[in-house]
């Protein structure tokens, strides 16, 4: 298991390849990578804030919880902070699994943790505004599924 | 004493990102109240706790939860990450 | 969309570099891909016929209404035939779209399909013996949840 | 003239890949009656059609289906890809 928080720019390519080649014999790997979105063509900047000492240890725990619970056998995070420019990648997820199911549950409910548990906080910058991102109700109802 | 953090735009209302403040409140919801009777800047960062989020050394919690040892308690609005 | 058959060998890591900088800007992308496994130790190759004829186009016929249907920006298909040795990539799924939700159910979906649907037959070589891999009621079931 | 294809185990049990045949088999149903008659490896592998499927000019078609302009026949077992 592998979780990094870091300011760096990272190649999700380049981190599948490596991540496969841990797990290789495993059957299934699913892999989720996020990019910052600039819809409009206006965004100088995506700041991420987050809580250094909570963030990896949350992540941590989250990620062997999902482990346990989809029967994964590796699990790799990988989340930005600092400022970013449009279109770098800002955060991936990857998930080995035996069957492809749970390599899917798995990614997808570490997706729905990271975008409504992780302390992390975003503001899109741009010329004259920074706003901080409001959460969405849809990924609270998300990650509610998952209890249901 | 504790270690009291703010994040995002609440660490902006308040101005300050950590501090330190000696307390004798029972709950979260208690020291909120000691914050908000403070000044007016945390009478508004604090004007509605259900659009906030608490953690209590490091683990999500809830504005009813005791304080009882715990050293460090952070305040932020919901997360956003992923 | 880029849909590709093929005996020779891929890096899914290098085709997610590829497939990840051609949509950029577009927020989520999920991959798949699946290895051959040898769970006993015993497996000297994976052998995978294809019907030539139909595998392309009927790829790239599902990859078109999973585009559609999951409002998907791009998507990538390879998939291999010929012989092929344990821990070397068997295929992989990748998938673009705004948000992330759609891009984990049009890969999650693209993979059912190929399961059941894109005309590939496996067969385990072992020592002293070669067998034709069963299709698993669980496929077949997985793939008929999206229709309901 | 139509081409039939074969693959995977029915492939092997046949002997053969492809086949040119002469028919006037209305359905996919009537091909097989003929196809069963003609030896003892086509009865065998056609024993359980439940078990295969059929493709009609590369489309995945149904065993009841008409052969009406149809100039390629496929037969198969479930398919295993991914």
């Amino acid at each position: 298991m592998r979780i990094v928080v870091q300011e760096a720019l990272f190649d999700p390519g380049a981190e599948l390849s490596t991540f496969s080649a841990a797990v290789a014999g495993v059957g299934a790997v699913v892999s989720f990578s996020g990019i910052v979105r600039d819809d409009h063509g206006d965004l100088d900047a995506l700041e991420i804030e987050h809580y250094a000492g909570m963030t990896e240890r949350a992540l941590s725990e989250q990620a062997t919880e999902a482990a346990a619970h989809f029967n994964l056998a590796d699990v790799l995070v990988i989340h930005r902070h600092g400022r970013l420019s449009p279109d770098e990648p800002i955060m991936m997820v990857a998930t080995a699994a035996a069957h492809r199911k749970q390599a899917f549950a798995g990614a997808d409910f570490l997706m729905d943790y990271l975008k409504s548990r992780a302390p992390f906080w975003k503001k899109e910058v741009r010329a004259g505004s920074a706003d901080w991102v409001e959460a969405k109700q849809a990924d609270e109802d998300a990650l509610a599924e998952w209890s249901r | 004493m504790i270690d009291i953090l703010y994040f995002a735009w609440l660490r902006e209302r308040i101005g300050i990102p950590k501090e330190r403040w000696e307390t004798e409140a029972a709950t979260v919801n208690d020291l909120v109240a000691e914050l908000r009777a403070r000044e007016e800047r945390y009478a508004l960062a604090f004007e509605d706790v259900s659009s906030l989020r608490v953690a209590l050394d490091q683990e999500l919690s809830s504005f009813d939860a005791p304080l009882d040892g715990v050293r460090e308690v952070a305040f932020f609005p919901p997360m956003t990450g992923g």
